[in-house]
């Protein structure tokens, strides 16, 4: 990540601002809320399913495409989802050529393990005929600016791309010991998938003795360590992760989890609504694209 | 209590360009003729060609007297000479520091034009090389003015002057230099309980106010304290307001930096990243300037 | 040990040396069918990452006539330059580099001794200073024991073993050895006897070779 | 992938002969009325056998072996830095985590694959908190694992022996590294799974099935790596946590007897 | 003083140890470093051996996959033999691809293996044309104090005469694979061979199982591959040029170090059997 190095002054202004009995971020919000976001679904007609996420200023473009292939052999009954991350240079000049792969290994490293178990998003029902064709969903994650927080984003974004996604229906006719996959060119006979135990990271950053929710560029700089958490609707924890060269003390990190567990919740009970929101205002909704 | 502010892209309200926007005169893009008459000096952002004055850059022609130039609407820093600058420390080199100033090369501070601790007219013995580090490190802000410019564009900074030199607990903010009004002074100790200074290279400082009698120490010395609440919530209001003006390419000085902080008033600061506050405030700046006519 | 009267001698070797305009030194060596052509620079400048203080640095390259090296190629081209360190007195050029660079043309058997026959001459042609030459002999054993020197590809083919000796001009001591395929310990002194008189003749012809050309530039 | 020019190189591509297994054991759940398989008790850990120093070569190294899990590591330096292009007044510490070919019953590719790279950072997170980087400016330090055979808890074994490899190597830390891990099984919890008993995403599709895993520096209470699997309320991954811390307090106690006595020995 | 001549005339050193026929870590020239084999301790390979000569510690482990045979060599199996010179081993090796030595040191295995043809290829073949054994055979070097090729060579051989594979059949009818983990197969080794090295000092000195520092001072290295009483490789890349009767000497002290090596082989092999 673009890597300023901030006085001693300007740190102790933002740990203040945060240990303080009434804590007063650096643009005024608390410790918990998160910045303004703005989320827009089927933005690219050429996947099956597309989401454009800002937070202040990170931006997030996420394509699912789905695509016919054959189970791996550890798991024949069931389809597959795979993350691809890809840091932009445009979001910052140090991605170019390969300054961007530590990052992106470590966003898709993240993403897959929050996916990675049934309860999340059934994978079962992508198989189509056990051991031979399945539906395998390639996320593709583009990060095109940073504002801090993008695990976070990156994950909101996977979640409205994977709600947006259409995958066509399928037909097998068996004929003697063939199969025969059949596949409906009805753009309305799609089906969808359940998103609705898919998790959101949320991270926790921990600046002096509290921690905070969504933190800014500058505010990451400040902050010795991470807990990275994918929590889901219900409130369970589907993938934990502390980063960051600092260590937690374990009653922090109760704490922290504690903070996480109900901001996750918040999240995306908001993000469901949006998403449902944005799908009744229907086809009247012109989409507004890159253009802001 | 946790705020999760999400909304689909829909949702927001009418783009704000419903008024016919003024056309703006002497708009050109490169490579327009601006003139063919040769009595005219070649300025910035202007190239000559079959004894015909181009524009190199997009941006609005402006003519002092015989000399042409462009100014782009959006650019880096071009620095000229008494300007004020706020930089970063990026490296502490031989008898120089090297400071980002957004400009096109990185600046220069030398030793010799900072004011040291203990009188102003010390000499520099080897000893104040050695405690370089000490004095400035990498990461550190300072203001400064521009003393000079090199031969290949590159600014010698000086901090000659009690009011200028490291500064201490505050936040910064980069928006376009253009937008940054030329006054006569940048430094303001605004009433709202709190100072900004507005660097000619588009960096903003916001600070709790300082006391000129006391604190111009050319700050050496940091006061690490807590600042308290009130302070904190005045410059993270004038933050997000100064972000608003600049959101929406206004001008800015102190008259309109006020008028959006009176205006912001109305909410709380948090609100204030909504887009729809920011455009209301905005709004509620334009009519109160049209009708002080300023 | 019967030693085969025909396979006692060597095929016909032919060379060309200085023929490349932009090398310090040059060889094609031509053994039977067999050419591997040569070509060194130096001494010359070394990267600082790879300069040895009281010696010259030794390069050696190997480029197969197809393909990219393998570990194959890397085990010959250790074997080639650990000899041809051996005889070049490096101690005489500090921090500065040798390269030596050998590019397969032709592979008809008795490929190695080609090769080390080939950097000798190149070695010779650039006026590097030698303690001594070298000349390589390969031989093989057929099933039934005979002995072959020299063989071409069809004669390794059948053979159960095969080794290569290079010897030095001094006292024609043996520089190096590699071998392939098993064999007894007697059949091995045979075969070190049959390529030591057999080195001779790389020696002779080596000397006529130098003769040709300082000839000829006179 | 492309053909690897600098490896003897096999057939292009192969099988495990156990894909085609006939008599398979069907999968039956990792307890058998409510034992472990191997018969220890559930908060149970295996034999822990522990040697520090012995590859000559290094700086400092350490062995770490439980039951079938074994791991080595080497550390080397504080050496000059390779790439000197970001300046820094503190020093470097890097990690290289690799599954010998022949580790696990899957083969291993001879390239560090995504697994791998994931793990690297993850043991590098966890050691970088305990070791005092200021102290050796401008330098790097080098920490290499090789894990030789992973029956579990490959990173948990990881993270202590790589502590124990950097205490032998004298690079001067706050506190020692210790790891451990446990499988979430409904709400049973097992402490230092097996191989078999690892969390697999596949065959899991309860709530409640994961694993954590925690690198713990126990005389200054401070978690230094945390990682979890699988979907886990919160109360049974606090429980689980809790559970790992004290298993580390439980490990501490030998690492430092460990370490003692190759001490003793030395000199 | 002692460790004053060390540092910075190591050569010196040396040479003051030779002369009285003796090295500075104790042995006799002609004495190797004392070598353990472990057999079989890595459950998850098909067959594994550690061997460690003195300080250098090689482990070799053997993974079984299936694969289609060479379509001009049907009954054919693959054994791909590769030494794993790790950034662990010693401070001269980086991470990444395997260096010159590390390519050097796996040809020269392919090589042993070839010459002294101690595993039929043929045995490996289970349906010919149609399904071989591929044995990858990875040694890692996990200390390196000189002399790996010796412990290569002794850690694949201990690996192979280790190795168990699971009984797999092609079932004619459906042409599926079934493999029964219920009975193995030891894999037939026919010879052993062992590898034996030599540093030559200053011209004359001969010394066998040099350590890492004994083959930075060498002038010459010389290695000999016996089987039984057989020679398979004579190798000798450069240095020294050596007299008829040094490198006989050699020859002679290697099929000494083969009978031994092999007996410890077969101890270790046996006392794991029982």
């Amino acid at each position: 990540m673009a890597d300023v190095n901030y006085s001693e002054a300007e740190k102790t202004f933002i740990l203040h601002g945060i240990q303080d009995k009434f804590p007063c971020r650096e643009d005024g919000r608390g410790c918990e809320d998160y910045r303004h976001m703005e989320i827009e679904t089927g933005v690219v007609s050429n996947t099956s399913g597309s989401a454009r996420l800002r937070l202040a200023n990170t931006d997030i473009l996420v394509g699912v495409k789905a695509e016919l292939g054959v189970p791996s052999p550890e798991k024949p009954d069931s389809g597959c989802i795979e993350f691809f991350v890809d840091c932009s240079a445009n979001a910052t000049p140090e991605f170019e050529g390969r300054g961007g792969e530590e990052l992106a290994t470590e966003i898709s490293t993240v993403l897959s393990r929050c996916y990675d178990n049934s309860g999340c998003l059934d994978l079962k029902s992508l198989c189509i005929i056990p051991k031979q064709q399945c539906w395998i969903l390639y996320i593709d994650v583009l990060l095109l600016e940073c504002g801090g927080n993008l695990f976070d984003a990156a994950s909101i974004g996977v979640k409205a791309a994977l709600y947006n996604t259409r995958i066509p229906n399928v037909t097998v006719n068996q004929e003697d010991d063939e199969m025969e996959i059949e596949l409906s060119d009805d753009p309305y006979d799609v089906n969808r998938l359940d998103i609705s135990s898919s998790p959101c990271i949320v991270t926790l950053s921990k600046i002096g003795h509290y921690h905070v929710v969504d933190a800014s560029q500058k505010e990451e700089a400040c902050c010795l360590a991470r807990l990275m958490m994918g929590v889901t609707a219900k409130g369970t924890i589907s993938a934990l992760k502390k980063e960051g060269w600092g260590s937690l003390n374990p009653e922090s990190i109760f704490d922290m989890m504690e903070t996480g567990k109900k901001i996750g919740q918040v999240l995306n009970t908001s993000l469901l609504n949006v998403l449902e929101e944005e799908e009744k205002s229907g086809n009247k909704r012109k989409t507004v694209g890159f253009l802001k | 209590m946790a705020t999760v502010d999400i909304r689909f892209v829909g949702a927001r309200g009418k783009k704000d360009n419903i008024e016919t926007v003024e056309e703006i005169q002497n708009l050109v893009t490169p490579g327009d003729i601006i003139t063919t008459d040769t009595g005219f000096m070649r300025g910035h952002g202007t190239f000559m060609e079959n004894e015909k004055l181009h524009a190199s850059v997009a941006g609005v022609v402006e003519r002092v007297n015989k000399l042409i130039c462009v100014k782009p609407l959006k650019t880096r820093y071009n620095g000229e000479i008494g300007d004020v600058v706020i930089g970063r420390i990026i490296e502490v080199c031989q008898r120089r520091w090297k400071v980002e100033t957004h400009s096109k090369l990185n600046s220069v501070l030398m030793l010799s034009s900072v004011n040291l601790p203990g009188g102003e007219l010390r000499r520099r013995s080897e000893e104040d090389e050695k405690l370089m580090r000490h004095y400035l490190k990498e990461g550190d802000l300072i203001s400064a003015e521009v003393q000079n410019i090199m031969g290949d564009g590159c600014l010698s900074l000086h901090t000659r002057s009690l009011k200028y030199g490291k500064l201490g607990q505050g936040t910064l903010l980069s928006i376009s230099p253009s937008l940054i009004k030329r006054r006569k002074t940048h430094f303001h100790n605004l009433p709202c309980g709190a100072s900004i200074i507005l660097g000619n290279n588009g960096y903003v400082w916001i600070s709790p106010n300082v006391n000129e009698e006391t604190d111009n120490t050319g700050g050496y010395e940091q006061n690490l304290e807590p600042v308290p609440n009130d302070v904190r919530i005045v410059v993270a209001r004038l933050r997000n307001s100064i972000l608003a003006l600049a959101d929406h390419h206004m001008i800015i000085y102190d008259t309109s930096i006020m008028y959006a902080y009176e205006a912001s008033l109305l909410f709380t600061v948090k609100d204030m990243l909504k887009p729809e506050v920011t455009s209301e405030i905005i709004d509620l700046i334009q009519q109160r300037m049209e009708l002080e006519g300023t | 040990m019967e030693v085969d009267r025909t396979s006692h001698e060597l095929r016909p070797m032919t060379c060309e040396l200085g023929h490349l305009s932009r090398s310090d030194g040059s060889a094609t060596l031509t053994q039977g069918d067999t050419t591997v052509i040569t070509s060194m620079y130096g001494p010359g400048d070394v990267r600082i990452s790879k300069e040895i203080i009281d010696k010259a640095t030794v390069e050696v390259t190997y480029r197969p006539k197809i393909g990219l090296p393998k570990c194959s190629d890397k085990l010959k081209e250790r074997l080639i330059r650990n000899t041809c360190e051996t005889v070049i007195l490096s101690g005489l050029h500090p921090r500065t580099g040798i390269d030596i660079i050998l590019q397969e043309m032709q592979n008809s058997g008795s490929f190695l001794s080609c090769c080390i026959n080939s950097a000798c001459l190149a070695l010779l042609d650039a006026s590097i200073p030698l303690k001594y030459l070298i000349a390589a002999v390969t031989c093989c054993i057929s099933d039934k024991g005979e002995i072959t020197l020299d063989p071409d590809l069809k004669q390794e083919k059948k053979s159960v073993a095969i080794l290569t000796f290079v010897f030095d001009s001094k006292d024609f001591n043996v520089v190096t050895v590699s071998t392939s395929g098993s064999f007894s310990n007697e059949q091995f002194q045979s075969c070190l006897m049959a390529c030591r008189e057999a080195s001779k003749h790389v020696i002779t012809f080596y000397r006529e070779s130098m003769l040709k050309k300082l000839s000829k530039s006179v | 992938m492309p053909l690897d020019s600098r490896r003897i190189c096999g057939p292009e591509s192969t099988q495990s002969p156990h894909i085609f297994t006939v008599n398979k054991d069907i999968k039956s759940d990792i307890l058998l009325n409510g034992e472990r398989k191997d018969g220890r008790k559930l908060d149970q850990i295996r034999p822990l056998f522990l040697r520090p120093g012995l590859i000559s070569q290094a700086k400092g190294s350490a062995y770490i072996e439980q039951n079938h899990t074994k791991v080595i590591c080497a550390v080397y330096g504080p050496r000059e830095v390779m790439r000197k292009e970001d300046f820094s007044m503190k020093g470097q510490l890097t990690c290289e985590f690799k599954f010998a070919t022949f580790s696990c019953k899957k083969k291993r590719q001879h390239q560090q694959d995504a697994e791998e790279k994931d793990l690297s950072v993850q043991l590098l997170e966890a050691l970088e908190p305990a070791v005092q980087l200021d102290k050796f400016p401008k330098a790097q330090v080098n920490v290499y694992i090789t894990v030789l055979q992973n029956d579990g808890i490959a990173l948990a074994a990881s993270i202590t022996c790589a502590s124990l490899a950097l205490a032998d190597a004298g690079i001067e830390m706050y506190d020692i590294v210790v790891g451990s891990s446990a499988r979430i099984h409904g709400d049973v919890m097992l402490v230092d799974p097996s191989e078999e008993e690892e969390y697999r995403s596949q065959d899991c599709k309860d709530v409640n099935e994961g694993k954590v895993v925690i690198g713990l520096m126990p005389s200054i209470n401070q978690i230094s790596a945390l990682t979890s699997k699988g979907e886990i309320d919160f109360e049974t991954i606090s429980q689980a946590i809790k559970t790992c811390i004290q298993t580390c307090q439980k490990v501490y106690p030998v690492l430092q007897n460990a370490l003692v006595n190759s001490v003793k020995t030395k000199t | 003083m002692a460790n004053d001549l060390k540092t910075f005339q190591p050569k010196e050193y040396y040479r003051k140890f030779l002369e009285k026929d003796v090295r500075p870590d104790g042995r006799e020239l002609g004495e190797c470093r004392s070598t353990v084999v472990n057999i079989g301790s890595i459950t998850t390979a098909e067959g594994s051996a550690l061997v460690k000569l003195g300080n250098t510690t090689v482990i070799c482990g053997i993974k079984a996959e299936l694969a289609n045979p060479k379509a001009d060599e049907p009954k054919n199996g693959y054994i791909v033999p590769n030494v794993e010179l790790s950034p662990m081993c010693s401070a001269q090796f980086r991470p990444g691809a395997p260096g010159e030595q590390a390519q050097v040191l796996s040809q020269f295995v392919v090589d042993v293996l070839q010459n002294s043809e101690c595993v039929n290829l043929q045995d490996l073949c289970i349906v010919s044309g149609k399904l071989v054994w591929m044995l990858q055979c990875d040694m890692i070097c996990l200390d390196y104090d000189g002399n790996v090729a010796d412990a290569c060579v002794l850690s694949l051989v201990s690996a192979l005469k280790n190795t168990c594979l699971p009984k797999v059949t092609v079932n004619e009818e459906t042409q599926a694979i079934e493999t029964d983990d219920k009975i193995t197969n030891n894999l037939k080794v026919q010879t052993t061979p062992v590898s034996t090295t030599f540093a030559i000092f200053d011209d004359h000195f001969v010394i066998v199982d040099p350590t890492i520092e004994e083959e930075t001072l060498a002038t010459g290295i010389i290695t000999i591959v016996t089987k039984e009483k057989k020679l398979c490789m004579v190798h000798k890349p450069g240095g020294t040029p050596l007299k008829d009767s040094q490198i006989q000497l050699c020859i002679d002290r290697a099929i000494e170090r083969s009978g031994q090596a092999t007996k410890l082989i077969d101890e270790t092999q046996c006392s794991l059997d029982r």
